[in-house]
């Protein structure tokens, strides 16, 4: 009974980041000996699961919960678990209140994959598509954002929610992060300019998807796409030319670090505090003058962070 | 003669023998389940889909759906928020505007119904993109945050005889007391069945179906927009992101009820059993440490077997 | 038996065209309804007597043609409106709200509400009254039902009927339709019926009665709307024709112009 | 006497009037929406959510619900996928058996509806949480990537007469005509239709209810498995999170082309057509440039629109 | 007329109790039809006839008592078993699929299929030859329905009354039972369906028919079961008993002990 407990909350069950997070915190919690609990919302954005999560496992015992915040939604909750005495860390995304913050700088890895299109593309000019998250999501805001100030282009800064647009983005759809829909949104927008030779992705999935739309058009040769997420399978896309590069994240140190503060914190009662980057590095297939980036045989092995 | 005929609703009972059931059993299963703050734990995070539930429980035994629900109630959360927030409103002012707008919804909603004579799936569909986008639009996507405690305030706890008890577990109860009276007691009430249950017969009873129908979708935003009163005094801000998942999470709940889609059979009161029910499954399956997707797949199998001991206890009993 | 006042309309319809797509449904016919009188309204399946009905009750509106009450023209957009003024029907398909209990069927629309000031403005219900009036009105018809809160689905056949008679007869207050009250009762229980039937006329308010059931008709009738291929084809004495002669025009074995004309009401 | 006489069916031609008022209108919008190639790729968009919304249909024409049908369908494309890539069975061998577990996931569905005589909505709403949680446990929610051609070749597209057609596409369109003329066209057919409109007569005319309703569940278990085949196929992968958003899709086309919720009414052409309304909508309002907020705001009024004009064209044609 | 042959028993019942929660439908209810009979089941609204006859048809199952068909015991647990031992029922309610249309109705569940082996095995539908033959079947009853694809729903009282009638006597091999299959039908028809009945008695069919039409009851029964309080209380001869006699017995009226034993059959 003295097994510290500790909580992580995903947003979802299937975005294979989360899983991959959720196998790390495991494998830290069965190493330390402590008791991990698990939950996760129905669908990006569903804050009402969480919350509800929150509570449940306060009342099964949890000292720390680690969530990755599907929205602001959550912080009164946090704080009340936070006055009796619970650890909250926030994982992947940041929210005002937690105790510490263990993740990427999503604006930053948009930025990279921004500044790595505009080198590609050499001067040449840019006709780009953008495969947006949802509306009003913030890490899809932030990476659009940061992609677009990477770019050169005029862009909102880290705080906003809006999506900053511009005359050289000629289409902008939604994916969810998802394949199926991804392929579907370019698909459309190549219907609406059949010039289009940047696309830029919200993760990696929908970056598969939009390859699979230019390639039954036959375009997939002229047209650079850059993602985010950096994990196992896409770097081996990245490696075939599927996607030109990717800014890689860290889940699994996300978790290890996040598991590792609960435990501690059971034995001394030292909450963990402040934000850490676990960093985000830019995995490219070819790499280009003017901008720092690793090939992707290191970029596999670290994939979400393995090493 | 109607097809749901075939499934025997599951009348006032079952709900609460299913609801029983699951609690002796998670009893058994972590001495933490049945403390009273555990259980009053429950029924907090129940609130707001049980608000949303009334409104969707009158509507759906008018033999429709609304699958405007929780987009409804988010954009009555931006309203109250915003206004409370940004343009400085007085709360209580802020709070009547969002129950307004909610209200509005139910009104376009019913107009829609009876008048243009569209099916309500349909309806509520189209209603459901528009006030997401709309929420989107007025809010430009951002949570509202630094709310006046005025409108926090029907969060706040109480404790009474050492459990805690919030104002808008209270509230949530009230609200069901006076739907299920007004459905058992009233002449509306009554009527609302009617129609449900035989609109031609009820038509041509003199029954005035449109206004029963346009009445029922008013008051069902009307709930809608107290439910986003409770959602934003529960998570403290105004969150463009909320009510996603509930229109689901409110049908499941009016069914496992006992209510039927097809209209005119059910008692209001179930639809509160039915939301507990799922906030319990949750809350025991939690408590037990079963992993979140073991939980998915046990609470699917738990579905099941509640509304299946009931059918299987009256088909004992008679 | 009252005799018919003289000759005031209480209803009137003239030219009634009802269709439905390729049916012809009401082909122009004339309808007229005397104060205090039994009027019984005979045709073959599908002659259109139920869509008159309809018509005169509200619950369809005719593609053309007038209807007056009173002698007033009036249009009946709903049930509704022909209930304002004070029609009561029994529809053919008893238009019951199965789920729900027979006395609720019973004061569908028309509901007791408490007698108290909060009572009316909260329109609550006053169950009890309602409950005790039906097992009275159901009494009536001495049909053997046990519980007055049973759903209507749960009734026989004729049982049901009961039900949707009893609820016209209770609330009329100018004219009483029923299209087919006694088609599925008993040999007891349809003599109740006739006998409600005569109480209302008795009351002053005049019935359209529509029967197959010949020595019904002949028995209660104080005249006889024959409908034939949507149109009125005759109005009959019961009193001078014979049951065979009326069957004849009905079936169209036989022409109006044939009749003597004392049989003509 | 069924509450759904309130709405009318908006019967055989009404989708079709609204699809080409859609077209109509795009066209004059944007000269690139009327080409061929544009329009085909429409059509590719909706192939998935198409084949699944016959299974949906036929479910709904018996006055079920089917809650499942996205899941299920990711299941068996997590099944096919892994078996062929993974266990190196032959990928013919693979698709076998992956329609084989959705087909027994629909018996499942069937059974419980009717041995268990429990509500379909209850029935799928608990398969639906166990097909995703088996979904994500089997695939530890990876996506299964190096398909052999096998699997992806009824995605490919050859040209007939300027204009790309896939392979999958003419799939779809011969399963809804195989459909449809099986409901039309046979006993079985017409005996569903029977059970949807009223299954009292049905069982009273010595219908096997019973055994028209398994049916009808594991043939629709059967389409779902065909359209996890052609997920695979447009994808190119195996998708543990396919199907998330595919119910309300597929409800949305059945009830779009004019099927009644209610049961026993409806023409399954009119799913399909359905689903390519919303394609065309979403197809449409991209090549305008409409940002997708306020796309979703378009097309909330474009669906009630679709089904309203139809509505007045009934009431004008009378 | 034919004389009913020396009391072969085709249908039999002993005992048989039908409660429906409180109330008892069937209260240990006997009954016996025999071969090529037509016999005449009559009672008060709520006596247990419609209860009955779905016992006998396997529309429900009774909660106690026996059944023999031909002298041997049967359970009969769904209308498909009755269906299969050739017993056609015409229902009260009349069980149609009101959505569908006359010709689809009248061959719910016996459908005509394509003569070819293919056909056959995808049980494809004959929709032409099931469209003439249902014209036919509807001329027979002299209906004037137009067309065989209107929907039922759009059909008069009456008019789907004859549907349901026309299906029962087209696809019997062995018993009849009819629940009332003139309470809707106008003169004309109803002779149609009488005559109908004899007509599938004529063939060696015994039916059993509940009606309230004493008429029709003394004009065409062989025999009349009367039912009363969930009980048969007597079986009587029409060509012996008056009808009023008969009406007294079914009413409480009269006791069984105080008729002629002739009277009884
Ligand atoms: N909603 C409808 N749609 C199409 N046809 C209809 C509709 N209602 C009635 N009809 C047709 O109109 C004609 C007249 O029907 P109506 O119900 O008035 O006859 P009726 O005289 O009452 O017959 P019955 O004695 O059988 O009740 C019939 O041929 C019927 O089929
Ligand atoms: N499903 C049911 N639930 C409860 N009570 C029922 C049910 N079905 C029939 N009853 C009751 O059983 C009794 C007998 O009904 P039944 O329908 O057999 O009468 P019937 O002789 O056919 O009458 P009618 O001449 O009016 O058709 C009635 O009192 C009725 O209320
Ligand atoms: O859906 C957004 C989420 O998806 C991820 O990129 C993983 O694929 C996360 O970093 C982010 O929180
Ligand atoms: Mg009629
Ligand atoms: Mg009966």
């Amino acid at each position: 009974a003295d097994q510290p407990i500790i909580g992580l909350i995903t947003k979802t069950e299937t975005n294979p980041f989360f899983v991959k997070m959720k196998e790390g915190a495991e494998a830290e919690a069965k190493k330390i000996g402590a008791k991990l609990l698990t939950a996760a919302g129905k669908q990006d954005g569903d804050t009402a699961t969480q919350i509800a999560a929150i509570e449940n496992m306060v009342s099964a015992g949890a000292k720390t919960i680690l969530i990755t915040s599907s929205g602001d939604a959550i912080i009164p909750t946090v704080k009340k678990v936070q006055a009796k005495g619970v650890q909250v860390i926030a994982l992947d995304s940041p929210f005002e209140g937690a105790d510490a913050l263990f993740a990427t700088d999503n604006y930053k890895a948009g930025e990279l994959i921004g500044q790595y299109a505009k080198a590609a593309l050499g001067g040449k000019k840019a006709v780009i598509a953008t495969l947006d998250l949802f509306p009003g999501h913030p890490v899809g805001a932030q990476r659009h954002n940061g992609f677009m100030k990477g770019y050169g282009l005029p862009a909102m800064d880290a705080k906003s929610n809006e999506l900053s647009k511009d005359a050289a983005v000629v289409c902008m759809a939604d994916s969810f992060g998802d394949a199926a829909k991804g392929q579907t949104a370019m698909e459309n927008c190549l219907q609406k300019n059949p010039d289009i030779n940047l696309v830029y992705t919200i993760n990696e999935p929908a970056a598969a998807g939009a390859y699979n739309a230019l390639k039954k058009a036959g375009k997939e040769k002229g047209v650079t796409i850059v993602s985010v997420d950096g994990g196992c399978q896409g770097i081996k896309d990245t490696t075939a030319g599927v996607i030109a590069a990717t800014s890689q994240q860290y889940p699994l140190k996300m978790a290890a670090m996040g598991v590792a503060a609960g435990a501690d914190y059971a034995k001394g009662g030292k909450k963990a505090s402040g934000y850490v980057d676990t960093g985000v590095t830019l995995i490219a297939g070819k790499s280009v003058a003017g901008v720092d980036s690793k090939d992707t045989k290191v970029g596999l092995d670290l994939c979400w962070g393995n090493k | 003669m109607n097809t749901s005929t075939r499934h025997i609703p599951w009348g006032a009972l079952g709900p609460w023998l299913a609801l029983a059931a699951a609690c002796l059993f998670f009893a058994t299963q972590s001495d933490r389940f049945l403390t009273g703050e555990n259980l009053s734990l429950v029924v907090q995070q129940v609130m707001v889909v049980g608000v949303l539930a009334i409104g969707q429980t009158l509507i759906i035994l008018t033999a429709g759906i609304d699958l405007s629900c929780g987009m409804v109630m988010a954009l009555g959360s931006m309203v109250v928020t915003k206004l409370a927030v940004e343009n400085g409103l007085h709360p209580a002012l802020a709070m009547v505007c969002g129950v307004a707008v909610t209200s509005l919804f139910g009104l376009l909603n019913g107009l829609l119904v009876t008048r243009a004579k569209l099916p309500s799936f349909i309806v509520t569909l189209g209603t459901m993109n528009i006030a997401f986008a709309v929420t989107q639009l007025y809010s430009k996507s951002q949570t509202v945050t630094h709310l006046p405690t005025f409108l926090t305030d029907i969060g706040n706890t109480f404790t009474v005889g050492g459990t805690e008890v919030s104002v808008g577990t209270l509230l949530m109860v009230g609200l069901y007391l006076l739907a299920w009276r007004t459905l058992s007691d009233t002449a509306p009430g009554r009527h609302l069945y009617a129609v449900g249950n035989n609109t031609e017969a009820a038509r041509l009873t003199g029954i005035n179906v449109d206004r029963v129908l346009i009445g029922v979708y008013v008051m069902a935003g009307f709930f809608y927009g107290i439910a986003g009163l409770l959602s934003i005094a529960r998570t403290g801000v105004g969150d463009p992101q909320a009510g996603q998942t509930e229109n689901l999470d409110t049908i499941t709940a009016v069914v496992l009820g006992g209510t039927s889609l097809f209209g005119g059979r059910g008692i209001i009161l179930g639809s509160l059993v039915g939301a507990i029910i799922v906030g319990v499954f949750r809350n025991g399956l939690t408590l037990m440490g079963v992993a979140s997707v073991v939980q998915t797949l046990i609470t699917g199998v738990l579905v099941i077997l509640a509304v299946a001991t009931d059918q299987m206890s009256r088909k004992g009993g008679r | 038996m009252n005799a018919p006042q003289q000759h005031t309309l209480v209803m009137q319809a003239k030219g009634i065209v009802k269709r439905y797509g390729q049916v012809t449904a009401l082909d122009g016919t004339d309808f007229e309804l005397r104060a205090g009188e039994i009027l019984a309204v005979i045709g073959d399946n599908g002659a259109g007597k139920s869509s008159l009905i309809k018509a005169l009750s509200g619950a369809t509106v005719p593609d053309e043609g007038e209807l007056l009450l009173d002698g007033k023209l009036v249009h009946f957009k709903s049930p509704i409106d022909a209930r304002r003024a004070g029609i009561e029907t029994v529809y053919q398909d008893l238009a019951v709200a199965p789920a729900m209990t027979i006395a609720e069927n019973l004061f569908l629309g028309r509901e007791l509400l408490k007698d108290h000031p909060l009572g009316r403005a909260l329109r609550m219900l006053d169950k009890k009254a309602m409950l005790a009036q039906a097992v009275q009105r159901m009494n009536d018809l001495k049909v053997g039902i046990r519980s007055m809160t049973q759903a209507v689905e749960t009734l026989s056949g004729g049982q049901r009927q009961c039900v949707a008679v009893a609820r016209a007869a209770a609330f009329a207050q100018h004219v009483v339709i029923m299209d087919e009250p006694t088609a599925a009762l008993g040999v007891k229980e349809g003599n109740m019926v006739l006998e409600l039937i005569r109480r209302v006329r008795d009351k002053g308010l005049p019935v359209i009665l529509i029967s197959h059931n010949m020595p019904h008709v002949f028995e209660i009738a104080d005249r006889i709307h024959i409908q034939r291929l949507g149109k009125r084809a005759a109005v009959v004495n019961p009193k001078v024709i014979s049951m065979s002669d009326t069957v004849a025009v009905m079936t169209g074995a036989k022409l109006v112009e044939e009749l003597p004309a004392e049989a003509l009401a």
